[in-house]
């Protein structure tokens, strides 16, 4: 997600980092994952922490220890995400489980094999202790599934109004095996993309229970964690340059994000993007494009073309990969950009979401 | 989905394009006026499969970017009220008014909410009995019936609560508003299906026949699109201006009489101010006195506040068809979608942020340039407000 | 203007006087408001804009774009041959 | 801060370990460090996640990763801990600040070389750029200090009255050297009590800004990174057995966790404990105990009595450690439990803190 | 801090107790009044530096303690209210009435706040016109002058939105009470400092006389305590019964005209229930009839809120020093500060909070017994309530 | 009963037609209301409760539990020497 070096030149943007749009206050857009989100990162946090692994901007850090002996450390993944999804219970899981998925997914997508977790609980008061309970069992299980161990945590309480009822903050450490080298920086102008299974189901699903919106139909959240799959897909194919999975902001932030950092161009086939019957309807009906709606469980490889008809034949043999799709191409034209071929032909840009997705009149 | 998916068919989109180009002899201008199909042509590229003699203007159809600077003033003097939940249809929330945006509002601790329908304000309005619920009813006709719906129902459930903040504009007018100005270029409207489903076909015939263009009522998939270009093409090729209708599966000739007599009922005809346009005469709708208790403006004493629009963008020619927006010189620059100026990048619907969205500014610009140092960037809110 | 997408009705029933539906997207379940397409049956089609249904689908009028691609094949096929 | 095995026998709690006291929902106690949140941590979280080094339930826990090779991998030491201090900006710090102090300092007093940071942010709308970016800017000069490096992070956001401005997680790695292992089971009876200088200055400087007990006077958080204060104390004095930070629920959850974890009683002599005036003076006026109020960037060390005095002295020649102290000592008698002579020459004890601190009528 | 370092001495300490020791020369018992001394006791280990001979009982001095179980139940209905911003010293907020304690009913979403002094509730009252600013005026006469003095200037700046729940309590009855229980073992009473400098010793001196009873009125620091037991022991010994004034640094013998002039005005001793004892005649304060617009009980119709307490518990019992906290058989098992059932467990003041805090629990119990099975406990708050 | 701790005045004034003061609390300032010690001046201690001025301490009799803990001094002396 980082931008060519020029864009962030003070003399170009003035000596202030903060934000250039219209808002000068924090907006919920800001946290949609989309265009908002990028400027907050690349204006006001990348300039204040400025260092060469968080600009990277990969869902996660790889560090190497120092050892006293010399001996050449283990490579160390280390991710961190806040959970704020409402309602806190929603078809197909709730914010425990997210908050595993979450976590354990970034390290799993930069190669990494997940290993530890840390989770920080903000609570507010009022806060049922059956519901916590509840999410606690839900983040057991989830880290079971996932193989791994929650190791250290934290928690907070805050004033009734000062928060919405939990926020978890989960971090995750991984061991990345020497020699893996997945980077959205690694993309290359030929090769295929690859996605994991239909996409937007998260994201509506959760809009399905959302106030003012609610539909009479329990659409499930795809949350799962992928280290398994990931596995598989590293077995089978050991080229593959990088995986993200399209969270926040949906497919369309997850390749921008990769067409800025490889500096290439993304061209997609929307009629090979698998998407969920309900879930197209449900776009249809609020007026949204699935391409921006939120996943979790779900992820997305960059893999060479000889590579991709292989893979995308592994992926199917698995439960959370039977519906992956080729979907695209990596393009030198238009770097930084993402496009695609539309069912009637006509080509279009996929931007990055503008603010935070609205259910629309029109 | 039945009735979506057979419409959206690359073969028939081809063949449909081919048709298109056999017939076609010289150029053409056609507006398409309302957004819906602004936005599926560029969503799905149509204009790069129609022929290089056919071109499309977009029209002022979207009934987020056409709201007055100053009603949104006035709705943000509503929804700043302690003791209002103010509902509105979410591209609407974006829109910037003198002071920012509704969103902006909300995050000021505002209680702004999206709906769905507006029959759900109602049923907040049922629900919170201690606040005022107040519904921001904008929309063209196709969007009188469910606002005047939850205005009838409000009444008829007595929820003295229950009040909305008026904004509605007419098509009709706005053709004629265009096809009046000096340096008009359209010869020809895709005319709003959804609308005609509302009213019918039967307002378009007086213009077709005055000023002699072809008005072809139209859908909104790439092959209704595509066959209400042809049916155009053809009109102007054979030199006829009549009224069609392409969209037959959902438009009655005369429209939905149920519809018409509780917009009746609930609605007058008034004048009123369009967003980059100005005041068009008998353009809009207003509450009929008899809801007067229901009107928000009255309520909140609100109707004293007026906004002039700043002279700065060429919304107003582009919603006429007379420029588009590469002719804009903030386009992309000053003014995107984060940071719009005028009413054609208010929405997704608008004819420049459809063209920002959807790729014809690849054409000229590049979607980074949206990050735009501070110092060039316009005061927030490019209007000034006026309270009398 | 006016998002407007077609929905089928699953049934119907009448709130506070005013007649109200189930009605189906592509598997996604809503309440739609159905008083103005009052004669509408359980399975037909209506466009729906805002939670509100405009008009009935006509099923023999949504067949006609396709006849009409269809004549243009048989032109194409007669173009095709004809030389 | 682990009980006695019998105390969490299912047969003796009823299956379920959700806390039996009255409360069963959250209320604000459960986050004042004390006895709330000692029954929370012991009777919801660690059931739920049981595992070794969780159930330690020391400030951060100890990781040695596999690696390919064979090779014995560094011990890294993993924390995490939310932030949601209220005002944002207070006299000595702020909330960024606080939150890389606050988990840098947990890696320290597990001897532990801090060495990498993440962040995770939870805004509210509405918040002014403004001052986030004042936050981040500290968290930065903070890192510095501290030598540490923020290298991955997240941002959401959440509706207006959903959140409180700006709430804070970090979490953090440190290089634990080999053949160091501090814990705060290891106390033994004789080891001395250390404290790195006056206590409850955090709390109260808190205290004095927030609405409805206003002081008129500016008081300052002591906030500040331990990295080197400890470096020199092991430096000085390897002997060191355990250190904790004190911070909620001050030095009285600090030394009552240590006398659960090593089963050891702890004997305090409150004329040795030191107090600044003003933090004196405010608890008076409010009806609070110094023992129960908060410390950031103060430290306890447990240390065998031979050692005890060169410990101070060396401390003392450190700026963060001019006003250690000799305390108390850790005892046979009473184990689990922490008396205090009080300077007229009774005794009593000294609990955990039971709900949150409030200002008393009497 | 001066006027409190200097008599927190060891030495002078030492001094006091082993002249207690040479003057006694049989067993007493006497009753600390105040809270506040047995806190200083406690907390300093006073009674374990006194000779075996003098037992030190503690009595009903802890407002937030003896506060009835219906008053807080009035309290939780005020505060639920939406628009009342509830306030109150911190420590009367963890005192469970029938439906828990103000502290859940703020997590539940009330607005609950915690002042330092009643005048900070004046102060919001004023700067929240729009809100019910409602003020918990417990205390005993220490906390009279403050609580009227609030009500007085609500009233002469007109702010008409602050009301107080008034609960206040009066020593002498319940000293008066004490004595006259069957089976009385008080001989002689450390007077309440803090109340003295209010209303003078005069009021004690009937009791004194009646009761054959030495009382000093004494401080609050452990010199004054053991200074204040030195001299109880000498008049015992002596058989003399007394009023002398140990505290004489803050005490003037008639107290403080002023605070009693604006009592008068503002209060009228009424009969009042305590926690744990039960209804003792004229032993309060409630608001003249001139205040009546500030009194939240019939602002908010709460009076007809009434409460039984339960008889479990044996704090009557220990408030009038007939037992020890370690004669309940709850006491530090069922009954904890987290779980208190009864008047003296509510408050860290109260004589079982004081003991389970402060180490006489060491003798029999472990502050972890604390964690009991949920179905060894009561259900939630031990009252039950009636509404007339 | 009543948390009362002596404090320094160190200014007065009137807010409302009430007299109050900046109290010192061993460095610590806060308001409290003089309305009943009225005639206190600068540097006089004052008992404080809730924010509230109870009463003037008053040094002389301040000093006298120490002249009494004096006496005993002399009253050990004696002993200590008549045997
Ligand atoms: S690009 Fe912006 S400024 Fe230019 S015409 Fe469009 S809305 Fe107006
Ligand atoms: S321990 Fe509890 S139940 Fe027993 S007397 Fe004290 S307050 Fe009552
Ligand atoms: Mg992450
Ligand atoms: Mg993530
Ligand atoms: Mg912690
Ligand atoms: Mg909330
Ligand atoms: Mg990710
Ligand atoms: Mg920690
Ligand atoms: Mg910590
Ligand atoms: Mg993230
Ligand atoms: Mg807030
Ligand atoms: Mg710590």
């Amino acid at each position: 997600m980082s931008e060519p070096a020029g864009m962030l030149d003070p003399e170009l943007f003035g000596a202030c980092p903060v934000p250039q749009s219209r808002y000068d206050q924090i907006v919920l857009g800001h946290g949609g994952g989309g265009l908002l989100t990028n400027e907050l990162i690349q204006r006001l946090f990348v300039p204040a922490f400025r260092n060469d692994v968080l600009e990277a901007l990969e869902d996660q850090a790889t560090l190497r220890f120092g050892t006293d002996n010399g001996v050449k450390a283990p490579r160390i993944a280390f991710t961190t995400d806040a959970f704020v999804v409402r309602p806190l219970f929603f078809p197909g899981g709730d914010i425990g489980k997210l908050a595993v998925h979450g976590t354990v997914n970034d390290l799993a997508v930069g190669g990494a094999r997940p290993l530890f977790l840390s989770a920080a609980f903000i609570l507010e008061e009022g806060l049922p202790l059956a519901d916590l309970k509840r999410i606690v069992a839900s983040m057991r299980s989830a880290c079971d599934e996932a193989g791994v161990t929650l190791v250290t945590g934290d928690t907070k309480v805050v004033d009734r109004g000062k928060g919405d009822k939990v926020f978890i903050t989960t971090s995750g450490l991984g061991l990345v095996p020497e020699g893996r080298s997945l980077s959205i920086r690694s993309a290359r102008p030929g090769d295929c993309l690859v996605v994991s299974g239909t996409i937007g189901d998260h994201g509506i699903a959760i809009m399905s229970v959302r106030e003012g919106i609610e539909f009479e139909t329990v659409l499930e959240s795809d949350t799962a964690p992928l280290t398994d799959l990931v596995r598989v897909m590293l077995d089978a194919c050991p080229s593959i340059r990088a995986m993200r999975d399209p969270t926040r902001g949906g497919v369309s932030s997850a390749l921008n994000e990769l067409a800025e950092a490889s500096g290439v161009g993304v061209r997609l086939d929307e009629a090979a993007i698998p998407v969920g019957a309900e879930v197209r309807g449900a776009c249809e009906m609020l007026g949204l494009d699935p391409l921006y709606v939120a996943n979790e469980g779900k992820l997305i490889a960059v893999v060479p073309a000889e590579d991709a008809e292989r893979l995308v034949a592994v992926m199917r043999t698995h439960p959370l990969g039977r519906n992956a799709a080729l979907i695209g191409q990596v393009v030198a034209e238009h770097p930084g950009m993402v496009t695609l071929r539309s069912i009637v032909g006509g080509e279009r840009v996929v931007t990055l979401l503008s603010g935070e997705q609205l259910p629309r009149i029109c | 989905m039945k009735y979506l998916d057979e419409y959206r068919d690359s073969v028939g989109a081809e063949k449909l394009a081919a048709a298109i180009a056999r017939t076609v002899t010289r150029p053409w201008t056609i507006m398409e006026v309302c957004g819906g199909q602004t936005h599926t042509i560029v969503k799905y590229g149509i204009d790069r499969i129609l022929p290089p003699e056919v071109e499309l203007v977009h029209g002022p159809g979207c009934p987020v970017c056409v709201t007055s600077l100053e009603m949104i003033d006035r709705a943000h003097a509503i929804a700043s009220r302690p003791d209002v939940i103010f509902c509105s249809f979410g591209d609407m929330l974006r829109v910037p008014g003198s002071r920012g945006d509704l969103l902006q509002l909300k995050s000021q601790g505002a209680d702004v909410r999206i709906v769905y329908s507006p029959l759900d304000a109602v049923s907040l309005a049922a629900a919170n009995p201690s606040r005022q619920v107040v519904f921001f009813a904008i929309g063209f006709e196709t969007t009188a019936p469910p606002n005047a719906m939850a205005v009838w129902l409000a009444r008829k459930r007595r929820l003295t609560n229950f009040s909305v903040l008026v904004s509605h504009v007419l098509v009709p007018p706005a053709m004629t508003a265009i096809l009046q100005s000096p340096g008009n270029r359209v010869r020809a409207f895709l005319g709003p299906g959804h609308v005609c489903t509302v009213v019918g076909c039967g307002e378009y015939e007086p213009i077709a026949e005055r000023f002699k263009v072809p008005i072809v009522v139209t859908g909104f998939e790439p092959l209704d699109l595509l066959e209400g270009v042809l049916r155009v093409v053809r009109q102007l090729e054979e030199g006829r201006a009549e009224v069609e209708n392409q969209y037959a599966r959902a438009v009655r000739p005369a429209g939905n009489p149920a519809s018409k007599a509780l917009i009746d009922d609930v609605f007058a005809v008034c004048d009123r101010k369009w967003r980059g346009i100005g005041l068009i005469p008998l353009s809009g709708y207003k509450l009929r006195p008899e809801y007067h208790d229901h009107d928000a403006e009255a309520r909140f004493a609100v109707s004293n506040i007026e906004t002039q629009e700043s002279a700065i963008c060429i919304s107003g020619e582009i919603l006429k068809g007379l420029k588009k927006p590469h002719d804009c010189p903030a386009f992309g620059l000053t003014c995107t979608p984060q940071n719009p100026l005028g009413a054609t990048m208010v929405s997704s619907e608008g004819a420049c942020a459809a063209y920002y969205a959807y790729g014809r500014h690849l054409e000229k610009t590049n979607s980074r340039d949206a990050m735009v140092p501070v110092e060039d960037l316009l005061p927030l809110g490019a209007g000034k407000e006026v309270v009398r | 203007m006016c998002l407007g997408i077609p929905g089928r009705v699953v049934e119907t029933y009448t709130e506070h006087d005013v007649l109200m539906g189930r009605v189906e997207f592509g598997g996604v379940y809503k309440r739609v408001c159905l008083e103005h397409v009052p004669d509408i049956v359980a399975n037909e089609y209506v466009l729906v804009h805002v939670g509100f249904a405009l008009s009935r689908i006509d099923e023999v009028e949504a067949k006609r774009v396709f006849a009409f691609l269809e004549e243009m094949n048989q032109l194409d096929d007669l173009e095709a041959h004809s030389p």
